[in-house]
């Protein structure tokens, strides 16, 4: 599905991401951890098309996409949700998951000004498609509210769905935990289970250590931009290299 | 192009070109501390002028143009009292159209209170046709009062911010607002002191300017986007950029006037402004690393 | 000293801190260890007032800092050393110490701040050597002294610093945190706010853990560093298979 | 929702018919002028609303657009080209048949473009600088963007005011009426004229015009398209991320909202005889700005209420000459106390901005 093949990325002189390689399988879940200023998030920019890396290659569903624009990534089949929820001010929760249905739709400028009839039919598609993934997420009542108003827990599944609603093949997740508390949080890993479920592959990051470990099938460590550790999460929690990054050396063993 | 034009052209270029030094400095020092860009800064260099021509009925010139810079600096602190200090974490875009709405209303007083009528300041020695002879030019020594003052204020203000406690609170403000609250620097006053600083640099350069250029309620807009320009070009921020950026720009206008019509001539700094945007928006003086560590 | 109950915190609708109790007494040194996410910097911008409380109260040294602004309760005695180091980069290192005593300066007059450049000098001696060096010039571990040495010339009463330790070298955090160890013996209390929760723990009298905007376990340093518990804060908890 | 949007059109169509009908019985038809100009006025502001409002791309140089549409037609349709007659270029449009013969005051033959091409020449030039402008300068954000902008209004403003082509600061005068369509079956031509007995059927046309221009935008903007440029406005990288090409989206937005300004342009400058330069002056720019703002931003209706009501009272002479500082003080007044256009607080900043003017005269 996705193949992320020896990336480097520098900022001037400094080493964001260094030499990292890691494939995701169709129909895992695979979670990236590490410190903070490990790197994960400008990993997750350089494969959503944000940032070009310096040198490597990312491959996604058999093309090398490294270099190219986000919304052409996109419209290749991967979605993403954001850490501090990216919602569009002024649009409904139902609008902003309608923006979803951009790239599995058509209707273009003039269409969109003289309303055609065949411009009407899709919209009616967009609109009950969107309106599906309301539901599924338990959030339908409040479709018609604007999305940036609504609790921030409903704010995160609008988000969701917005991504849901592109068909994606792969769904980035970039903390889906951040902010919420232990129910929700819990609610939000059956969620990713069920669209593991759907068929939709999974690569997340997430501070939330339980969550990571209860649903993933495989994780990443990152430390200082490279890629110390990559394995199942039984074999990640014993890993002394791992619990040494996390807990820090020992003052008497340095 | 004999020589003696050569030097004329020269002189006249540096003359404006410092001008819009001033003035570009002027956005930099509001934009340093606030990264604001104060589209009303082009009105302040205006109010100066037009405040000590007023003056100059009632007291002699140099406390004339002392009185213009300092009524100039209180309307700056002013504005920021009134339309920004209050305002929490506004978008650019808000930012943007409240300055553009204060030159508005600013140009629009200065119609009530002074008419359409073009203004100067008498010469500061001597009169339009005195003049001194250096070496193969002539020049009026207003000329050399530009040069004088304006040179002195950017001295003056690199000392101010180099050594003096405000203008060390003023940079640190700049260099990082959040580091500089932690300081128990009040983050605020800063800025209203970047506002009157900016006001008063920009009065100070449209008294000296005033018996050269003229003084109109409209002649803060033209100015603005010349100094923008200037301050694009040098890199937002950075002043010693913005003198050298304002000198080239100044003696581009003064030789286009060969090549282009006189009528034209703005539309050359807004052509080179707009082709420095598209291609080097952080100056051609900056590089983008530059660029994050600001300097005055 | 600093005395916090049931406080709530967090950005627009976002709720960082949930019913948060701590106290830091005079002399010791509290650490408050923490996953990435858990909270830990909202907590430090909650207390210096760079973030509104939305319930609950903080009091420093009996005083309630709710509605103050953050450079009042600087200027109280209370500094942060923020995270990332957030030194004047484009200044010299003797002008940000300079300016790290400007609350010092306002108290006790001009003389006081030169001789407590003097007392950072002798702390950090390395700051010394580079006086006149542009602070963003220098090595991450020179800006973090620097950092620390800018909040100690406001002669605190309280040192609160946030993870000190991030993207150091082992050798560098060493020294660091002798420093912190030489600050209470002069007397200073310190919050430290650290993700290396092995080194914080060694050094510290006390410490709290957060996880996801909640205290999770407290207790005397040893203790904590003991527990299993505190491994399972940093890697989650084991499947139940 | 397409049922109220549809009830609100009918409803403005019918305000419009009433407001006709009312100065005709109270004999005040002479504000059939104003209102008749303050629809093209209007046509700018809610072309300007989708791209500041909705797509969140904020333009100072509108008013150079206008001036590009105004002043080309009005120059294609007055410049004789009977000097000319003889290159293969004039040749070539006398067979395309754009071209037509009439005589000036004194008599003289004259040779001049038909409106019809005139108009379409015109917008498909502002089109094309849209588009070649917009490749850059869309890419630049906020103070930048806002620079590049009023630096392009600008820039047309000094070329109107230099070029003798467009009558420097005289402007161009005597720019012919525009035939939209030519009487058949008995009824009478329709022409966008000043005569005084055109005056109602011109009222027609312009508020028929802006309302099918504001039919078209109310349609874009509840569509694909639409949504996607709303979404640009909320979070551009998020946007992206849904699919959405945003650079092309916002060309599109700021090609189309440049046409509309063109064809207010050509049409008020066949309406009022010709124009002049003022109408390139960074002050309009900034006025259809403020009218935007005070619409409440991402509001068409209230951008066309605004842009029509505040321009028809500004060409009254309502604000006398404190006309200038009144759209000043209403960006700030707006700015500081309603940026987002809430309705409730929109409705708040408007009540001041009510009193301020009130006190101001």
């Amino acid at each position: 599905m996705l193949e992320l093949e020896r990336i480097h990325k520098y900022f001037g002189g400094l080493h964001a991401v260094n030499d990292v390689s890691f494939r995701v399988e169709t129909g895992s879940i695979k979670a990236v951890i590490g410190p903070n200023g490990a790197g994960k998030t400008t990993l997750f920019n350089l494969i959503a098309g944000n940032l070009a890396p310096s040198s490597g290659v990312i491959r996604f569903v058999g093309r090398e996409i490294q270099g190219m624009k986000p919304h052409r990534i996109a419209a290749l089949g991967m979605a993403r949700t954001f850490q501090n929820i990216k919602l569009f001010h002024g649009m409904t929760a139902l609008e902003s998951v309608m923006v979803g249905r951009h790239v599995r739709s058509r209707a273009g400028f003039l269409a969109g000004m003289l309303h055609l009839p065949s411009t009407w039919r899709e919209e009616r598609q967009i609109r009950d498609r969107a309106m599906e993934l309301l539901e599924l997420l338990e959030i339908a009542e409040f479709a018609h509210v604007e999305a940036t108003s609504l609790a921030f827990g409903q704010q995160r599944c609008v988000e969701m769905a917005r991504a849901l609603a592109m068909e994606p093949r792969l769904l980035l997740l970039d903390e889906p935990a951040a902010g919420l508390n232990i129910y929700e949080t819990a609610e939000v890993a059956r969620l990713i289970t069920r669209i593991r479920d759907m068929g939709i592959t999974v690569l997340l990051v997430e501070h939330d250590m339980s969550l990571v470990m209860d649903i993933s099938d495989e994780i990443v460590v990152l430390s200082f931009g490279e890629k110390i550790a990559e394995d199942v999460p039984r074999a990640i929690q014993q890993n002394p290299e791992v619990i040494r990054i996390y807990l820090g050396e020992d003052e008497e063993a340095a | 192009m004999t020589a003696d034009l050569f030097f004329q052209y020269l002189f006249a270029g540096i003359t404006y070109g410092i001008m819009y030094a001033i003035v570009a400095i002027g956005f930099n020092i509001i934009y340093n501390t606030t990264g604001i860009i104060n589209f009303a800064q082009g009105e302040f260099v205006m109010l100066g002028g037009m405040i000590a021509i007023s003056l100059l009925h009632f007291v002699p010139l140099p406390l004339a143009v002392a009185g213009g810079v300092v009524i100039t600096m209180l309307v700056g602190a002013l504005i920021e009292i009134l339309f920004i200090r209050w305002l929490d974490n506004p978008s650019v875009l808000r930012m943007i159209i409240i300055t553009i709405g204060l030159s508005i209303l600013i140009r629009e007083a200065a119609l009530h209170i002074w008419g359409e009528s073009i203004r100067s300041l008498p010469y500061f020695y001597g009169n339009e046709i005195t003049t001194i002879t250096l070496g193969p030019v002539r020049i009026s020594p207003q000329v050399l009062w530009v040069l004088g003052v304006c040179g002195i204020v950017v001295l003056l203000l690199s000392v101010f911010f180099k050594v003096t406690p405000l203008g060390r609170e003023m940079r640190a403000c700049a260099a990082n607002r959040r580091a500089a609250i932690l300081c128990g620097i009040n983050a605020r006053n800063m800025v209203t002191f970047s506002f009157m600083l900016s006001a008063g640099i920009g009065a100070l350069a449209g008294c000296v300017m005033s018996p050269i250029t003229y003084t109109q309620y409209d002649s803060g807009t033209p100015l603005a986007i010349k100094g923008f320009t200037v301050a694009i070009l040098g890199g937002l921020g950075n002043s010693m950029g913005a003198v050298a950026a304002g000198i080239l720009l100044g003696i581009i206008e003064a030789y286009s006037i060969s090549f282009v019509p006189l009528a034209f001539q703005d539309a050359i700094s807004i052509t080179i402004l707009l082709i420095i945007l598209f291609v080097r928006p952080h100056g051609l003086f900056g590089s983008g690393e530059a660029a994050r560590l600001k300097e005055f | 000293m600093l005395r916090i109950r049931n406080m709530e915190a967090g950005y627009g609708n976002l709720r960082v801190l949930k019913n948060i109790s701590l106290h830091v007494d005079g002399g010791e040194i509290v650490t408050m260890i923490g996953a990435n996410g858990a909270g830990k910097t909202t907590l430090l911008h909650t207390i210096i007032g760079l973030v509104r409380p939305t319930r609950g109260e903080v009091l420093f040294l009996g005083q309630d800092c709710r509605r103050l602004e953050a450079r009042r309760i600087v200027a109280a005695g209370c500094a942060l050393v923020p995270e990332g180091r957030q030194v004047f980069a484009t200044m010299s290192v003797e002008e940000n110490l300079i300016l790290g005593g400007h609350v010092l300066q306002q108290r006790e007059g001009r003389a006081a701040v030169l001789r407590e450049l003097g007392h950072q000098y002798e702390l950090f001696p390395v700051l010394r050597e580079r006086r006149q060096q542009l602070a963003g010039t220098l090595s991450g571990g020179e800006q973090q002294m620097l950092a620390m040495g800018r909040a100690l010339m406001s002669r605190p009463r309280l040192v609160m610093m946030d993870e000190p330790s991030t993207g150091l070298a082992p050798l560098v955090v060493r020294d660091i945190f002798r420093v912190v160890v030489r600050l209470r013996e002069e007397g200073n209390t310190v919050l430290l706010v650290e993700q290396n929760a092995r080194a914080a723990l060694g050094i510290a009298d006390r410490g709290y853990v957060l996880e996801t905007g909640r205290v999770i376990l407290q207790g005397p340093a040893g203790d904590l560093l003991a527990n299993r518990d505190v491994q399972r804060a940093y890697l989650g908890r084991e499947k139940i298979a | 929702m397409r049922y109220t949007k549809s009830r609100a059109i009918l409803c403005l169509v019918a305000l419009v018919i009433v407001t006709q009908l009312l100065t005709r019985i109270t004999g005040t038809s002479y504000y059939l002028t104003q209102l008749t100009m303050s629809a093209y006025y209007a046509l700018v502001v809610i072309g300007l609303t989708v791209l500041m409002g909705y797509a969140g791309q904020i333009s100072i140089g509108h008013a150079g657009f206008f001036a590009i549409g105004g002043y080309l037609s009005a120059a294609l349709t007055t410049h004789n080209l009977i000097p000319l007659a003889g290159s293969p270029l004039v040749q070539f449009l006398g067979r395309l048949g754009v071209l037509v013969r009439g005589q000036d005051i004194y008599g003289e033959q004259l040779l001049t473009v038909t409106p019809w091409a005139a108009c379409l020449a015109a917008i498909l030039v502002a089109a094309l600088i849209a588009f070649l402008l917009g490749i850059p300068v869309l890419k630049l954000k906020g103070h930048y963007l806002a620079m590049a902008t009023l630096g392009f209004g600008t820039i047309i403003y000094r070329i109107a005011l230099a070029s003798d082509y467009f009558g420097e600061a005289d402007g161009i005068s005597e720019v012919p009426g525009f035939t939209l369509l030519p009487g058949v079956a008995g009824l009478p031509p329709l022409v966008v004229n000043g005569d005084f007995d055109s005056r109602v059927q011109n009222y027609y046309i312009a508020w028929g015009v802006l309302i099918i221009g504001m039919v078209l935008l109310l349609n874009l903007i509840d569509s694909r398209v639409g949504r996607a440029l709303r979404s640009i406005h909320g979070s551009e990288e998020a946007a992206e991320a849904a699919g959405v090409d945003t650079a092309r989206c916002k060309l599109q937005v700021f090609v189309l909202s440049a046409v509309y300004a063109a064809l207010a342009g050509v049409l008020l400058t066949h309406y009022n005889g010709g124009l002049g330069p003022s109408e390139a002056s960074v002050m309009k720019s900034v006025r259809y700005v403020a009218l935007v703002a005070v619409g409440g931003m991402a509001n068409l209706w209230g951008a066309l209420v605004m842009g029509a009501g505040l321009t028809f009272l500004s060409l009254r002479g309502v604000f006398g000459s404190f006309d200038d500082a009144v759209f000043g003080a209403i960006l700030i007044l707006v700015m500081l106390f309603a940026p987002d256009g809430i309705l409730s607080l929109r409705l708040n900043g408007l009540r001041t901005c009510l009193k301020r003017e009130s006190t101001d005269r």
